[in-house]
């Protein structure tokens, strides 16, 4: 118990630094896209950049406005009476825009406001937040360590993905990470933030987990909606037709009949199946 | 899903629906849209790997020989935002 | 952003308040046995208290304490590197322990060391660590309160239950989370600790949820761990047989035959069905 | 759930015997115990609702008449603790 006192002047040091440093990094979108963009992406990764473009990760702060900004007027003003402050806004944004993270305080918070103000019509704070979104260097670096006690934070300009190749234009590191189902869990389950009062946005992947997986199913995530017709970056989900289309398969069967004896009633007997063909519950996101 | 019935002279019948969800409820048991108000799902969606069967029977006045029974799955992104996922049309007969 | 660096200091204030006062307040066993002890709930609740103490819940550290020295030797300190301190033993007490979350971080270090001992037969050490649990306090109280940012914590001395029956000998709150599946999920689910590497102890409320309730199953799980037999406060699971022997039946036909034809070779035909009868997968916890 | 069976010899035979639990994996696939390791569950219990179907051919030496199958179903709750859930012995003949 000697060893305490000193213990704890360490820790609030610590803070204090981590505190100062990061707001003195990151206070606007501008300095978060020069460092942590996909701009540079593209130069090389052409074709993976294009099929992000298209996919709802790259929309992943605007496509969800509404949402958020509920949260921010029903959830933390009207009900919970809690500050729209960073801490309460990464309930959102540690999955609609992780990189936020690297944000000072009075980013995030001005970025609270406008998620209302471009809800309510604000189009040029719609196109501001429209720069924020889960890009190439949040699953191929900031949250591409999912066992990051063990294996530490991941490495400042270093990109992980399964294979791995070395090239001249970034450090790379293999990871069997970005191929795991439980890689895409961090976003497409329930979210636990720090305090623990969970926020049930989806479920997908306890559906998966627990009902189709459990239950002998061979796919992961990354085979129906990357491997699968070369969808790639382009991560085709509920939105995309022709996937909803293939995982519910519909089977009509209709008999005519004149039923009730001695009353001739024409009658459909009218019998439907309904299969889903995907590898979690429908709907769920 | 919505199935429906147009019979021989015109006229088109609902004959049941059903949605397939997630409802969201809080601990007193409302619905609840907000993710931070779930606590708990009711869970009411098509399950992996599993067939949901649906039986309608649907009565006609006796006057009526044929119908054309449709059945159309839709898929509700958002309020709003939908698409159709499957439209089946079979015409049954009442008299053989 | 003018305000930022008043809110910076605030918060540094506000940590370094409670740091201390949590420091001063439980620096024993005995001082949280004192503050949030059963001994007292067993005057009036006689029965449910000894229901209880014959539950595996009144023996929540001791019974854990092989896993939860592996995670302090192999986890922490072997392949982690990191301290035995509040922070990394909260991991394990967040539900082995949770009162422990009110004591001292020299306290909780303390303990771990009682652990590594207790798990290498220091009998002294176990006897004392036999008095962590999750006792009346902490479901009846500082975890009774599941929507928390809604609903505010749980107030000290206030108990809360599903009938919120008034009585002299302290306050009383109705509440319909004990009575939901969902507050049994904050510890027999995986844990998600506040830097999101998650700990899979068990997974039985995923299998409940995504597997059991959405394939129709209606009971709770008070329904079979409290109201059936009456079995109440002691939550029998599969430490008791007889509740095991009902979760799972067993079939079997034994038929004989002289098969592969010219060779008449004996055979036995053992068909056996293991049917699943719980609300969850088994085995789990 | 161990499958056995004693001839009327008196010889016991082990047929068979399954296992049914979660293996806890860390994300380069090696089976790991500790709960701070485990990210992904390959998931080989007993599903709830769910009937598990097993079936045995055990082939004897020709002379063997009657044998008496045990099929034994323990709940190993722990490294030295277990319990027996079920145990069913049923005599089968080869000869009609």
């Amino acid at each position: 118990m000697k060893t305490l006192p000193v213990v704890k002047v360490f820790f609030l040091f610590m803070l204090m630094t981590a505190a100062v440093a990061s707001a003195a990094e990151i206070d606007t979108i501008e300095q978060l896209t020069q460092a942590y963009g996909d701009g540079a992406c593209g130069t090389c990764h052409e074709k993976i950049h294009g099929e992000w473009t298209k996919s709802m990760h790259s929309r992943s702060v605007v496509h969800s406005l509404g949402g958020m900004r509920n949260f921010i007027v029903f959830g933390l003003e009207r009900d919970w009476k809690k500050p729209v402050d960073k801490e309460n806004l990464m309930r959102c944004m540690h999955c609609h825009a992780p990189l936020l993270e690297y944000a000072s305080e009075s980013l995030v918070r001005k970025i609270g406001g406008m998620i209302v103000s471009a809800s309510g019509g604000d189009e040029a704070a719609k196109k501001e937040l429209a720069r924020l979104n889960v890009n190439c260097i949040v699953c191929h670096n900031t949250v591409a360590v999912v066992e990051k006690n063990l294996r530490g934070l991941p490495k400042k300009g270093v990109y992980y993905g399964t294979s791995g190749s070395p090239t001249q234009a970034h450090g790379t590191e293999k990871t069997p990470a970005l191929s795991s189902p439980s890689f895409c869990g961090r976003c497409h389950w329930l979210y636990t933030p720090p305090d623990g009062d969970t926020l049930y946005c989806n479920t997908l992947y306890g559906s998966y987990q627990d009902s189709y997986r459990a239950g002998g199913g061979p796919a992961t995530c990354q085979d129906c909606h990357m491997r699968k017709k070369g969808a790639g970056h382009s991560f085709p989900g509920a939105y995309n037709e022709e996937m909803v289309r293939e995982g519910i398969q519909m089977e009509v069967r209709v008999d005519g009949a004149r039923m009730r004896p001695g009353k001739a009633v024409p009658t459909a007997v009218i019998a439907i199946g309904l299969i889903n063909k995907a590898g979690h519950r429908i709907p769920d996101g | 899903m919505d199935v429906t019935a147009r019979t021989d002279d015109g006229r088109t019948i609902a004959i049941g629906s059903r949605e397939y969800r997630e409802v969201g409820l809080d601990l007193e048991g409302n619905e609840r849209l907000g993710a931070w108000q779930i606590k708990e799902i009711l869970d009411l969606s098509l399950q992996p790997g599993k067939k949901k069967e649906e039986v309608f029977l649907a009565e006609f006045p006796p006057e009526v020989k044929t119908a054309e029974i449709g059945v159309r799955l839709k898929y509700i992104v958002s309020e709003g935002h939908e698409h159709e996922v499957h439209n089946v049309l079979k015409r049954v007969s009442f008299s053989r």
